[in-house]
Formats: structure tokens, C-alpha cells, sequence
């Protein structure tokens, strides 16, 4: 099958500022696909790529097969949700959803009527009056959302679509999203550093990290078997341990990663397995969170709602399973 | 970590005793009397600004409505709007439409020509750049308006530079198709409503290319890149989205133009016709024949013209490009 | 708008951008080659030759120092006015809504959305009516006018980038109102107001149209030059004086150009 | 009314036609003012004015002392109660005046003087000697379309003055070329006559490219916009003349009209006492002379002409036409009530609005 | 013992708008106190009415037992941390600092001292030079924080201070703040509309609602033992049960919450407990969230990493605790 989007070496230099470097990567038709990484790491500018706003300065970028070199944006069958939303401030929802066929010359009551199934689409129907700044970030959010996907495009670009809306929206939206791909059947790439978004989400993920992909796997790959102290550390808040550490406990010296629900507490401090202190507690709600410090190691386990809790300044004993301990293949 | 440092002393009461002196409880009463303060800060301004300007205004349109002793040229002081039929003489009303034509040729012009520039400058222009671009827009602005009318005409004249240099391109036929041209020709440019124009054109496109500029920074390039993605061309592009978005930079521009030339009487003085625009109809009736109820009532054009496209302009926003 | 990220300006608009600076700078050109030029009556094209004389002989004229420094007196004080009421004026619409605030923000437009020409004649008119003697005030009063605009435009725009928590900030730390104006609004303001003060010196500087009727017999460098250049006695002296203006002022504008938008990322930078 | 001359105030404040007072800034050896200022104590500040009407529009907002009043200007002034009477006994030179101005009706009501004579002229016909390799022998060149002796129609090369007293000049034309309109003075016009007059000036319009205004604009027009013929004052042609362009002046057949300009005082004038002064010394025969010499016009002291204080010369008076004042239709303001009408004559505020109309092509 | 804050039926009405609207509210000393409440339900008011910037339109403020009416903000011993931190521009961090000190006219060398202290205090120590803007966001949280604190408030109000930080920024701003709290002993007022943030920090947490409070408690009161479906609903993502629902396992006509970790998920459909169907999979890292549909009713539950996964669509029987289902005293 021809990938809906394949990235061959492709760089994008700014000067000294290697945004892209190298990259490959091939993204599947139909897939739900998440860029995850840090400020900085150039996700936006791989979207961008994609897009055709940006050239690449080395590399060969294809859309469905078809080479993109010299293809204009307003050419390419892709479609862009912006982080801004960047709605026209002067056009109402409708015109706005309805840009996209304004300018391929559609008449007037067709691309009206199309636009009103597309806010349907995103339950919106009757909001075609309003201007965007009388709707609410959510709204807004949806109205771009139709807006992208009434020209049916083959790929669909959304660039940290969520990252200005409260956690509740943010819940229902990312929910939202998903059924919405799953039914139109539309190739997604979404650009996140939330990387709970990305886990939910995403068929597969690719964490970036100063303009190159350090992994790119389905969430429980990311989640559970990073290869890299970066993506370990970056994806959830994992327990990053040392060689000496993992020595002890798995014989090799190697990187190791640890989850904190993989953790468990005991309070008898004498007891078996990894000494340590408890420093603070943090309730989570459904659990509770503890930072500990096992001989200078700074170390978090999550204890569920309901487990008996020690006091901080308490001296507890942590176990975990061998097989929880995962080793990551690179040293740094 | 010193906690130490931070933590209170024994004695820290939870409410500060009042400090006393004057500025003390001034300031107290400013904030517990927000109203007072800015009662207190609005006085000056519109004092000035209702004494000296409304009030000389006003004053000036009540002369509009006393008449002139056609023999002595000394001012009847009683009410009459013998004035105002005065000013709706066919002559008059010549000087008004010919006024207001210009005025809007001139603004449609300014903006056509500050537009790119205004666009570059906001667009493209970076760093030392756009310094230079501000200079360059803002040297012209502030340098001698009398000395660059001047320098227009001697560029205008029959035996001008402009002339000189048509000469030397062997383009003189161009020129002179130009002038044979009904109304908008002459015997030279500089004798011209074309002239006239030109210069007006010159002096305010500063104000124009401001305010567009001003204008074209607030929008996001986020909404032209999303225009092309949605599939519109450049072209497309500029005339759904760009445009719309700098509307209110023109129009905020517009005023200065518009007003300008509405008012000016030195150009079309220096270089024109001899046929009268509204400022020299005012300036002449009011310093030349001393008719300044003639000259009041002619203002009175220029501020009801002004009166709605002021209207207007706010209905669009473009107060805030200014 | 912000950078556009990679590309750059098509050539169509590159050529028409600098056309229109060409066409802007050119005239302005002409006035340097004349206050050069040997001839001393006409202006001849092309300058039979060229002499640096009249630097010298605009420096020994009195009635240019004269008008030089009625103008700088005026711009001064008209500048003062300026600032003091414009700051006032954007301090009370921008720091609170209140009834009545659209029309103070038209009030002070209105003296330059209106052509320069009535509000000199109804000045005029005024002073005659009143009584009033030409003197500098009465140029002054008329300059100050319409000046205020610009220092409330540059003062406004501060202000509303200004976040409005930074006063409350400082009240909250234990300043008084007084103490949170000289140390948190007026350096937070200050550039604002310096570029507005210059921007209001120039305009006033080069005002000839309302000064016209409310000079009298004074002469301010531009009514100076009006005279000058319809009955000229050594016409390259006033391109010299024009020249020297343009010169005088390309410093103040820039400077104000880096005041105001140095600051606007420094308050920008607040959120 | 004065009746004597007290201490000088040290200023006095003069509205005056361009060139009338000089203090050498344009040609060094024309400065009547310095001299007056170091004798008399009196600063001298000048205010120029274009056009008659503008020097009413002055003296109606007041705040100065004398005027050089045409005499299309001294009746209004009077009739508006802006001017005050002259005590011509204390002014020592009065006698010396011409005596054909002493009495004359633009100044004197019903035998009160209003001011003292200045200085009269002429308005000539001033053309390119280039084009003109004679004088037009009539006012034609500026009124129809014609083909000039260089074979190019005049349409766009000559100038009319921008002032409605240039009706006057149309209807001197038409006494002259259409007599059975009637016309007895061109500062008497009847509807018809008017009409007349008018219509001729919608014609030259036709042929002016731009009005002139101001004397100074006038000789830029022609030394750069290729005007080649227009009536003018003797000044701009004395000035063009020392610019050495080929310029020269003419009276044409029809005769012209002109202007015989009186010093007057304003009724508030502040400083009365220097006004006195000058109003003397602007009788002196060497200010006279060198005036004359100047602005190339006529001195109101015959003795001028004569004495040798100054620069002019009695062929000069003759050449400036010191011997046609009978000839020239002087400046006054046109009346409904004129004799040779029957006071049916179209007044001055018509003329007014009427050029404006016929400048801007209606 | 005096509270250090009391609201006695306090009002701030904005025209028709009531911002706050009767509330009565003490708060202890030495309390870290958090305000969690959804977007426009006025904690940032309530918190102005502390500083002072709002007068009450009904109502008495008391601060440490003193009246707080008709004292300026200047006068008043409490200090804010502002959203956007409201660093004066102008100055530099350690002007910043000791503008609190500056304005009470101590002498510089004595100011500059104290204000090297307050920034060691915050982990900034050595950045006085510094402008603002050359701070990183959480570095400008930081220094609000010292400049607050240079004062000895008693009470401290902080107006979501880490809302503009990036997650991990976040976490490690959160641990701080608790431990400066506590350290220092002042009295914290923190406004949040996050519930994370509140329940992992505060001692006791009010929730808001369209300008009123609609319950004061402990994190675990506020999580467990909701007492309404407001605040069941607004803190975490607690499944609301309807009368019905509730009254076939409990007995009672009310309305219930049920924590979505309460609820085991069995793959046999035929099972015992309530039958659903699996509408969607959320992988959270540690956990997967599915949502459910049973019989009309949208349920949410997590079922832990490592645990069987069911299908999309697959039918499936809920089971869970009779005590851990939450009745709630309010209907609404
Ligand atoms: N037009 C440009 N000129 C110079 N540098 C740029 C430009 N665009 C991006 N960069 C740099 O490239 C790098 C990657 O930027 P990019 O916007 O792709 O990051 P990102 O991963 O999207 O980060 P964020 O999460 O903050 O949006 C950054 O260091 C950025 O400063
Ligand atoms: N000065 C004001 N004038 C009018 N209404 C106001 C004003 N300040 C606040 N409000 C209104 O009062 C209500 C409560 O506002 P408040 O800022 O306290 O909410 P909040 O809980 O802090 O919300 P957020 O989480 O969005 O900051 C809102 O509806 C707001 O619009
Ligand atoms: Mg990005
Ligand atoms: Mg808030």
C-alpha cells in the first residue's frame, strides 16, 4: 500500500537551527497518527512540510506516492486544523466553512448547503451566522475542524488543535476527534506535547526530539518499552534508572525504565526489596502519588485510592516485578 | 532553603495603619472615589479640547448664519441663511463637487499606491529593514510639506524636469497626449488637474501607508497560509482575505487623505488651474474678501462630509488602526 | 502581520513597493541637489553648478534664526500641552469604560479628521471675536490641538498593551497611588509618550496651514518659507533650511521608532 | 484725528502691495525703510497683500496701521468705517502732491481726506520679446484665440489676473470693440454690458492655463511655464527686465486700466504717531523716485519726476506714462449706484462670485 | 482561633452579572487553600475582594478579624501572585523584588539584601540582573513568587500561577510551592480550574459555581463524597448516576457518583452486574479508559495496564462495590 505521507531524509534548515534533520517516517492510510515531543522539537515544521508551507532543504517529501517538491499548498489535497484556528475574523461560521469551495468556484447555495452539513458534522448545525469571535474555544475549534474537512482531503493536518482549551473540553474534544476520524476514514496527523493526547489517541506515535524522531511505535510500544531515556522521561513520568541500579536488579547494565504504577509500597521499612524515604505525597484522586528518595534516586510510585498510605518522612521498602523493568537499547 | 528569613515577626498586623500626609489620603480618597479620579483626569482634556476647539468651532458655525455688508465687507451680525443660498450658488456648488471628486481620486490613488509598500513593509520587511522602510515613510512625512510642493513644481513645469526628462527619453509625445486630453489636461502639468493630483497623491500617501501597515501587522499570517491550504490561489487569496482585513487601514488612512484634501490651499494654489477648491474658496473668502460668513458656511461641507465618513469609519472599526 | 516563515516577497510586489518609495524620495532629493545649486533666482535644471555658499548664508540670515526659534518655542510648548492633556485623556478611556468614552475618543481625532483649514479660521475667528492678540499662545493653543491626538494615539496603544495587572501589582505590594504612578505607569508609559512627544514636535514643527491664521504677523520656519517661496530674495537658502529640517528630524523619528517598539516587546513580554 | 505728532511709539505696521516697501532684501540699492527707521525711531513690519480684497479683509480684522489702498479698496474701507481722516496740516510735503490727486474721489469724501497718494500706474500688457518681435498693438492677445507672430495659437501661454476687478480690463476691451453695448466706464456695467463682459471672459478662459495671483508666481510663470503675454503690473516687467529675460511692456490701444493707491489709516491704528511720520516720509521725492524707478509706476509728487533726489528721470515718468493719466481707468469699486447707468449697475459682491464661476468654467 | 480570611455573605454583582454571590467562607491560618471551579465562576473575584482590587457590593471581608472595608490594597498585609505574574518590565528581577520594600522606603543596600535572599529562597539565586524577559515562564513564576513573599504577607493569594506553564513545568512547580507553603507557614489562597492541581495541593479545596460555593472540604471529601452532581462531575471524571440507576443497587432514589476505577469490567456478557457495550478505548500509559454504553447511560471506566483489554463494540458486564457508589444529599 503507498504510504499517505512518506518523509525520505527529509531536512529543513533555518540557518544554524536544524528544525528537520533527516527524517524518515511513512504514514499510513487511514491512520490516526500522533507527533509527540517538546517545545521546539519540530513537529510544526514537519506539519508545515507536509502542508507545503515550508520547502524541505533536503529530502523528497510524497503524498500518496506523488512527489510534493514545488507543489504550492493551495494545490496539495491536504487539509490543515491550525493551533490558532485561524479563523477569518471578517467572514461568519458558514462563509468560513465554505471557503474552501468559495474558491474552487462552487456556487453560493451548493457550498452553503454543503457547509451546513459539515457543521452538522461537528454539531454545530446553526452556528453559520455567528462571526468566530462570538463562539466559544470549543467552537471555534470545530467550526476549523469543518472547515478543513469540506474540501474532503486526503490528509488531514492538526496542529495542537487542543492545546488552548480547558482539561473537560479537552476531554470531549479528543473523544470527539476520534469517532470523527474512525467514521470519515481520513488519514489524521496531530501534533501534540500532551503526551497523555497523543497515548489516547493515536493509532501510532512519533516522539520527536530536536528536529529527529527518536521512536516511533502504538502507544503501548511509546508507553511501555521505550528505547531512549528521553522518550522513557518524556512519555508519562517514568522512573529513569540508572545502570548501577538496574544492575542490581536485572543483571545487566543497561538503562532502565519503571513506571510508577508498577511500583509497590510497603510500610515496614525493614522489609524486602528497594529502601527509601517518603518525601511527599501528592493526592491524585484515584491514587496517590508519592515522591520517595531511595539513597539519593529520586523515585515516584502511585499507590491506589484505598491502599493504606504512609506518612511523609516515613522510611518505606518498593518492589516491582522483574518483567516491569524495562531496559532501553540506547545508553544515553 | 532559609525559611527563616521570610517567616513574621511576632508583631505583623493583618492591616496596615494609613501612612498619613496629604498624598496619603489623596490617594486613599482616588481609590475608594474611582469616579473622582477620573473626573479628575478627564477635566483638562476636555476642557481644552470642548473650550478651545468645539467652542471655536461652534462660534464659527454661528457666523455661518450672519451675513456680509457686500459694500464695506464689515459682518451683519443677524440671523439670516441669506448666507447659505449664497453657498449654494452653481459656482459654489462647482467648487464643492470638483472638491470632493479629487478628494476621492486622490484617497483611491494613495491607497493603491501604499498598499504594496504597506504590504512589504509589514510582511517581508525585517529588522533593519523595516527601520528603514518606517524612515523611509516617515522622512517624507516630516520633511517640509511647503518645500516638496514646491520641488513638485518645478518637476511639473512646462520647462521643468519632468519635461526635460521626457525630452531625454524622447518621450514628449506622451506627455503631450496626455495634456491635450479634456479636463484632465492643460497647457502643462503644472497648470493641471493631473498636477494637482500628483501632488496631493505625494504629500499624503504617508498618511496611508501608516495605518494599512498598521493594519496588515494585526493579521496572522496563520489566515493567509490557511486561505491556501483551503485551496485558494495568491490571488484568491489576497482579494477573500487579505484585503478585507486591511479595509479598516485603508479606511482609517482614508480620513487623513480625504480630510486633507478637502482642506488644502496651498497645492491646488501653487500648482492648478486656478479653479477653486473648497480651502481656497474658505481661505479666500475668509482672508482675501473677508467674508466669513461665506467662508464659515463653506466649512461647513468639509465637516458634514467629514460627519459621515467619521460615522462611517467607526461603524468598520478603523478607529483603532489609526 | 507576524513573519511570514520562509518565503520570500514576489518581484511584482518587491518592484512595486520600492516604486513607491522611489516616487516618494525623489522630490525630496531635488530639494538636496538645489540647496546646492550655484543659481541663485531660478531654479534651472539642471543645476549649472554646484557651491556649498549658502550653508553659509543661510547660517548669517537673522530672519531664519528668528523663525527657527519661534518654531522650536511653539513645537515645544505645544508638545508639553500635548502630553500632558493626551496622556490624561488615554490614562481615563483606557484604564475604565465609562459612559460617554467613544465620543472623548472622537473628540480628539476631530481636530485632525477635520481639514487643518477650519480649525484655523474658527481659532482665528475665536481670537477676533475674543478679542485675543496674536502671539505665540495663539499658535501654541492652535498646535497643542491637534497634537494631542498623536501623543493619545502613541499612549493608548501603551497603555492597552500594558497589563492593567502591573498597577494593581504595585498597589498590591504596598505602593499608594502615587507611588505606583512615578515608579510603575510613567516608565511603563515614558517612551510612549517620548515618541508621541516627537512625533507631536515634528507635526507642529512643519504646521503651516493653522498657523497661517493664527500667527499673525509672527513667522514660524514654515510661514517663513511660505513667504520665502513665492518672493524669493535667495531661493537655495530655503531648500537649505528644508534640508536641514529633514536631516534634524530623521534622528527624532527613528529614535522613537526603537523607543516604541523596544517596549512593545519588553510589555509585550509581560504574558 | 490727530493734531499733532507726539513721540514715536517705535513701530509702525503697513499693509502694502508687493514692492512698495523695500529695505534693500532684493536689490540693495532699493531701500526706502532704513533710513526711515534709524531717523524716526520707528520699526517698519510690512504685511503684503495680493489683491485688494485682501487688503479690506486685513483692515477689517484690524491691527494695523496704514494700508496702500487701490482705489477699488479706499471707498469700501471708508464706507466701512475702517480708515479715519488725515490732518493733511500736519503733514509738512502735502503740498507737493499732484494736484490731480489731491482732491481725488478715491480718497476724498465730501472734502474729507482719508489718506495721502502713494503712487499710480498703469496695468500694461507684458509680453516675450522672443515671440513679440513688436508690442501687440492691442489687448486681443489675451482675450481671443489667435495664432501669435511665432505661429503658435496663444491658447495656453497667456495669463489674466486672478481678481474680479479684471472684469473692468473685459469691459474696457468691449468699449473699445463692441461700442454699441454702450459701456461709458468699465466700472459701470449694466446687466447687458455685464453679460457681455462676462462672456468674454468665459472665452479667455479657454486660452489661461492658470490665473495670476501674486506678482512673484506671475514671473516664475513666465520664465518657466512658457506665458508668453498677460496683463501686468510694470514691477514684475521692471524685474524680469533685470533678470534680463526677454521680456517688454505695452499700453495697447484700447488703453488700460490702473491703479492710483493711497496711504491710509486705520481708525484703531496702535501707533499713530509713526504712522504720521511715515506717511510723510512716503511723500519724500527720493522715495518717490526710487519707488517709481522700482515698481514702475508713477510718483504722487511731480517733483519726483524732476529733482534728481532719487533715481527717476523725467523720460522715465514720461516712459511710465506720467503724462496719460487721463487715459487710464482707475480701480474703483463697481456700485449699483452709478451715474452713467441710470444705478443700474451690477455691484461689486456679483463681480465677486461671477469670476469665481467664470474661473472655475461656468 | 481567628481565621484568616472570613466572607460573611459577601457579594460582587456586576450589573446582572453576580460574580460572587453570598458566600460565607472561612479560612484557617496557615491553610494552603484551593479555589477549583470551572471558568467564569468567580475565584478570581473572590480572590480581587481579598486584595482589595473589588469592593463587595453586600457583605463583610475579614482579615485576621479586621475589617477589611474601605482599606486600599496598599494598606492591606496580603499579596497576590498574578496569572501573568505582572513582572514590571521596566525593572530588573531584583527591582522586581524589592519594589515591595522600595515603596516602604527602605534603603537600597537593605532592600537588595533581603531581595538576594527572597530569590535564593525560590532556587533564582545570581538572576537579579535579569530582565523579565529574558525568564523563562516558570523562572517568572519564581520570581512573582519572591516578590509576593518579600512582604511577610499573611496570607498569599496565587491566581492559577502555573496555569501558563507546560506539564512538566507544572509537576515540579507544584512540589515547590507545597513545600514552600509549608515551610513557611504563611496562609495560601490558590485559585485553579484544574482538579488535579487542586486535590494534589491543597489542604481543603472550595468549589465554585456560577459565583457560589457548592462545597468545602478536603481533597478526599471533595473526591470521594461528593455532594452533588456538579462537583461529582467537575472533579475528576467521576461517572454521574441517575435515580433510577441508583435506586436498582442501592436502594435509594437518589442521584449517585461512581469513580470510573471503581468499576470492574468482565468480558463475558452474559455475566452477572450491568450490561454494555464498549463504545471506545483510551490507552492513558498506565491505564485504559473505555467508554461504555449501558442501555442508553454513557459510563466511563479504567481498568488498569496489564489487565485483559476488551474490543470496540464487545459486549461486556460492569461490576463494582456497593460502598464505593457515592449518594449524593443534593437532587440537583
Ligand atoms: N522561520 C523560522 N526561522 C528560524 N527558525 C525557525 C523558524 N521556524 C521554526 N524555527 C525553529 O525550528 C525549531 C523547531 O520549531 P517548530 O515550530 O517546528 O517546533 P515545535 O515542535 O512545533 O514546537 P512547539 O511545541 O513549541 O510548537 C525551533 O527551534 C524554532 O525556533
Ligand atoms: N469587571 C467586571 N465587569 C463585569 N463582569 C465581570 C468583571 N469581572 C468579572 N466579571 C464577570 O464575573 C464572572 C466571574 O468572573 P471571574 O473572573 O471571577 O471568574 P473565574 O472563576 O476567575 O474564571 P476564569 O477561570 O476564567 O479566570 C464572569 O462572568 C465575568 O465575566
Ligand atoms: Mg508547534
Ligand atoms: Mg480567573
Amino acid at each position: 500500500m503507498t504510504p499517505a505521507v512518506s518523509f525520505t531524509k527529509v531536512s529543513r534548515h533555518f540557518g544554524t537551527v536544524r528544525a528537520v534533520d533527516a527524517v524518515d517516517l511513512e504514514i499510513q492510510p487511514g491512520e490516526f497518527f500522533a507527533m509527540l515531543g517538546p517545545s521546539g522539537s519540530g513537529k510544526t515544521t514537519c506539519l508545515r512540510l507536509i502542508a507545503g508551507f515550508e520547502q524541505p532543504t533536503a529530502g523528497h517529501i510524497r503524498i500518496f506516492g506523488e512527489e510534493a517538491q514545488g507543489v504550492p499548498p493551495y494545490r496539495r489535497n491536504v487539509n490543515t486544523v491550525f493551533q490558532d484556528y485561524a479563523l477569518f475574523p471578517h467572514l461568519n461560521v458558514l462563509d468560513n466553512v465554505a471557503y474552501g469551495l468559495m474558491v474552487r468556484g462552487i456556487g453560493r447555495a451548493e457550498r452553503h448547503k454543503a457547509a451546513e452539513e459539515a457543521l452538522a458534522l461537528v454539531r454545530l448545525p446553526g452556528f453559520g451566522a455567528r462571526k468566530p469571535s462570538q463562539l466559544s474555544g470549543g467552537q471555534r475549534q470545530r467550526v476549523a475542524l469543518a472547515r478543513a474537512l469540506i474540501n474532503r482531503p486526503k490528509v488531514l493536518l492538526l496542529d495542537e488543535p487542543l492545546g488552548a482549551l480547558d482539561l473537560k473540553l479537552r476531554e470531549s474534544m479528543q473523544e470527539e476527534l476520534k469517532i470523527l476520524q474512525t467514521s470519515l476514514g481520513i488519514t489524521f496527523v496531530f501534533v501534540t506535547h500532551d503526551q497523555g493526547e497523543a497515548l489516547s489517541m493515536a493509532d501510532r506515535v512519533a516522539v520527536f526530539n530536536e528536529g529527529r524522531i527518536m521512536q516511533v511505535g502504538t502507544p503501548q510500544d511509546i508507553y511501555q518499552k521505550p528505547r531512549s531515556r528521553f522518550v522513557a522521561d518524556f512519555v508519562g513520568s517514568s522512573n529513569v534508572l540508572p545502570p548501577d541500579f538496574v544492575q542490581r536488579y536485572a543483571g545487566q547494565r543497561r538503562w532502565g525504565s519503571l513506571r510508577p504504577e508498577s511500583i509497590r509500597v510497603a510500610r515496614q521499612a525493614a522489609g524486602e526489596g528497594v529502601q527509601a524515604r517518603v518525601v511527599a505525597l501528592n493526592y491524585l484522586g484515584s491514587a496517590t502519588r508519592l515522591s520517595l528518595d531511595a539513597g539519593g534516586l529520586r523515585l515516584h510510585a502511585t499507590v491506589p485510592a484505598g491502599a493504606a498510605l504512609p506518612e511523609p518522612g516515613e522510611h518505606v521498602a518498593l518492589t516491582f516485578n522483574r518483567e516491569q523493568l524495562h531496559l532501553m537499547e540506547e545508553g544515553a | 532553603m532559609t525559611a527563616a528569613t521570610i517567616t513574621s515577626p511576632p508583631a505583623n498586623p493583618a492591616i496596615l495603619p494609613a501612612r498619613g500626609g496629604i498624598l496619603s489620603s489623596l490617594s486613599d480618597l482616588f481609590w475608594r472615589r474611582p469616579k473622582f479620579l477620573l473626573l479628575l483626569m478627564l477635566l483638562p482634556p476636555l476642557l481644552w479640547l470642548g473650550i478651545v476647539y468645539l467652542g471655536a468651532l461652534l462660534a464659527l458655525l454661528l457666523q455661518s448664519f450672519f451675513s456680509i455688508d457686500e459694500f464695506s465687507g464689515m459682518i451683519n451680525r443677524e440671523f439670516t441663511l441669506k448666507t447659505y443660498s449664497e453657498l449654494l450658488l452653481p459656482s459654489n456648488i462647482d467648487i464643492i463637487l470638483r472638491t470632493v471628486t479629487m478628494a476621492a481620486l486622490v484617497t483611491v490613488a494613495s491607497a493603491v499606491i501604499a498598499f504594496p509598500i504597506a504590504y512589504y513593509a509589514a510582511r517581508y520587511a525585517r529588522g533593519k529593514w523595516k527601520a528603514l522602510f518606517y524612515l523611509g515613510v516617515m522622512l517624507p512625512l516630516w520633511s517640509s510639506y511647503l518645500v516638496k510642493v514646491y520641488a513638485w513644481k518645478l518637476i511639473l513645469a512646462k520647462e521643468g524636469i519632468l519635461g526635460w526628462l521626457l525630452e531625454k527619453l524622447h518621450l514628449t509625445w506622451l506627455l503631450d497626449a496626455w495634456l491635450s486630453l479634456p479636463i484632465v489636461g492643460g497647457n502643462s502639468l503644472s497648470v493641471s488637474f493631473t498636477g494637482t493630483f500628483i501632488v496631493f497623491v505625494y504629500v499624503w500617501l504617508p498618511f496611508m501607508i501608516l495605518p494599512i501597515q498598521a493594519a496588515l501587522e494585526r493579521v496572522p499570517v496563520s489566515l493567509t497560509e490557511a486561505s491556501g491550504d483551503l485551496g485558494a490561489s495568491p490571488g484568491q487569496t489576497f482579494r477573500h482575505v487579505v484585503f478585507p482585513l486591511a479595509l479598516p487601514g485603508i479606511v482609517a488612512g482614508s480620513i487623513f487623505t480625504f480630510s486633507l484634501t478637502l482642506g488644502d490651499y496651498i497645492i491646488p494654489q501653487i500648482i492648478g488651474t486656478s479653479r477653486l477648491f473648497i480651502g481656497q474658496a474658505v481661505y479666500a473668502h475668509q482672508g482675501t474678501a473677508g467674508n466669513i460668513p461665506l467662508a464659515a458656511a463653506f466649512t461647513v461641507v468639509p465637516i458634514v462630509i467629514m460627519g459621515f465618513y467619521l460615522w462611517a469609519a467607526k461603524r468598520m472599526g478603523a478607529f483603532d488602526a489609526l | 502581520m507576524r513573519s511570514d516563515r520562509s518565503t520570500s516577497a514576489p518581484l511584482a510586489l518587491k518592484l512595486a513597493a520600492a516604486a513607491g518609495l522611489l516616487f516618494l524620495h525623489l522630490p525630496i532629493l531635488l530639494i538636496f541637489v538645489y540647496a546646492f545649486t550655484t543659481e541663485e533666482k531660478t531654479y534651472q535644471w539642471p543645476p549649472p553648478g554646484f557651491t556649498l555658499r549658502w550653508l553659509a548664508v543661510t547660517w548669517n540670515r537673522p530672519d531664519v534664526w528668528q523663525a527657527l526659534s519661534l518654531s522650536v518655542k511653539v513645537a515645544a510648548l505645544s508638545t508639553v500641552i500635548a502630553i500632558v492633556l493626551g496622556t490624561l485623556c488615554a490614562a481615563a478611556v483606557s484604564r475604565t469604560r465609562f459612559f460617554g468614552r467613544e465620543t472623548i475618543s472622537l473628540l480628539v481625532i476631530l481636530p485632525i479628521a477635520l481639514p487643518g483649514i477650519i480649525t484655523g479660521i474658527a481659532l482665528r475667528s475665536a481670537f477676533s471675536l475674543m478679542e485675543i492678540p496674536f502671539s505665540t499662545w495663539t499658535i501654541v493653543l492652535g498646535h497643542a490641538t491637534f497634537c494631542v491626538v498623536v501623543v493619545y494615539n502613541n499612549a493608548v496603544a501603551r497603555f492597552r498593551r500594558t497589563s492593567g495587572s502591573l498597577i494593581e501589582a504595585s498597589m498590591d505590594l504596598g505602593a499608594d497611588g502615587f507611588q505606583t504612578f512615578r515608579h510603575v505607569v510613567l516608565p511603563n508609559i515614558g517612551t510612549a509618550l517620548l515618541a508621541g512627544g516627537m512625533l507631536a514636535f515634528a507635526l507642529s514643527f512643519d504646521e503651516v496651514i493653522v498657523t497661517t491664521f493664527t500667527a499673525g504677523q509672527q513667522q514660524t520656519v514654515p510661514i517663513w518659507m511660505l513667504e520665502e517661496l513665492v518672493r524669493p530674495r535667495q531661493r537655495p537658502v530655503t531648500n537649505v533650511v528644508a534640508m536641514i529640517v529633514v536631516l534634524v528630524t530623521a534622528l527624532p523619528i527613528l529614535v522613537s521608532y526603537y523607543l516604541t517598539r523596544d517596549s512593545d516587546q519588553i510589555a509585550g513580554a509581560g504574558k | 484725528q490727530l493734531k499733532e505728532i507726539g513721540p514715536a511709539e517705535g513701530q509702525v505696521t503697513i499693509i502694502a502691495w508687493p514692492g512698495y516697501i523695500e529695505r534693500g532684501e532684493t536689490d540693495k540699492s532699493f531701500d526706502w525703510v532704513t533710513k526711515f527707521e534709524q531717523a524716526s525711531g520707528c520699526k517698519v513690519n510690512v504685511k503684503t497683500a495680493n489683491t485688494s480684497d485682501e487688503m479690506v479683509a486685513l483692515m477689517n480684522e484690524g491691527g494695523f496701521d496704514l494700508v496702500t489702498a487701490s482705489g477699488d479698496a479706499s471707498l469700501r474701507l471708508v464706507a466701512g468705517k475702517r480708515v479715519q481722516p488725515i490732518n493733511v496740516d500736519l503733514i509738512k510735503s502735502w503740498s507737493a502732491v499732484d494736484d490731480r490727486l489731491k482732491n481725488a474721489p478715491w480718497h476724498t469724501v465730501d472734502g474729507v481726506h482719508y489718506g495721502v497718494p502713494y503712487m499710480w500706474g498703469p496695468n500694461v500688457l507684458m509680453y516675450n520679446t522672443n515671440v513679440f518681435k513688436e508690442a501687440p498693438k492691442s489687448w486681443k492677445v489675451v482675450f481671443e484665440e489667435m495664432t501669435l507672430p511665432d505661429d503658435k495659437t496663444n491658447a495656453g501661454r497667456v495669463q489674466a489676473y486672478d481678481g474680479p476687478i479684471h472684469i473692468a480690463d473685459a469691459a474696457q476691451y468691449l468699449m473699445h470693440h463692441k461700442p454699441d453695448l454702450g459701456i461709458k466706464s468699465p466700472y459701470e456695467l449694466n446687466e447687458d454690458q455685464y453679460k457681455a463682459a462676462l462672456d468674454l471672459l468665459r472665452q479667455q478662459r479657454k486660452l489661461v492655463g492658470r490665473y495670476w495671483h501674486d506678482a512673484f508666481i506671475q514671473i516664475d510663470d513666465f520664465k518657466n511655464e512658457g506665458v508668453v503675454a498677460s496683463g501686468s503690473w510694470p514691477f514684475q516687467v521692471n524685474l524680469l527686465k533685470s533678470e534680463k529675460q526677454p521680456v517688454g511692456s505695452t499700453i495697447p490701444e484700447e488703453g488700460a486700466t490702473g491703479w492710483a493707491d493711497t496711504t491710509m489709516m486705520h481708525v484703531d491704528a496702535p501707533n499713530p504717531n509713526c504712522a504720521y511720520m511715515w506717511i510723510e516720509h512716503s511723500l519724500s521725492s527720493n522715495l518717490q523716485s526710487d519707488l517709481a524707478v522700482w515698481f514702475g509706476a508713477n510718483p504722487s509728487v511731480p517733483a519726483a519726476c524732476t529733482d534728481g533726489r532719487g533715481m527717476l528721470t523725467k523720460e522715465g515718468c514720461t516712459a511710465n506714462g506720467f503724462d496719460d493719466f487721463e487715459k487710464i481707468r482707475f480701480w474703483t469699486t463697481p456700485t449699483s449706484k452709478c451715474a452713467s447707468q441710470n444705478d443700474q449697475c451690477v455691484p461689486y459682491y456679483r463681480w465677486v462670485s461671477d469670476y469665481i464661476g467664470v474661473i472655475g468654467g461656468r
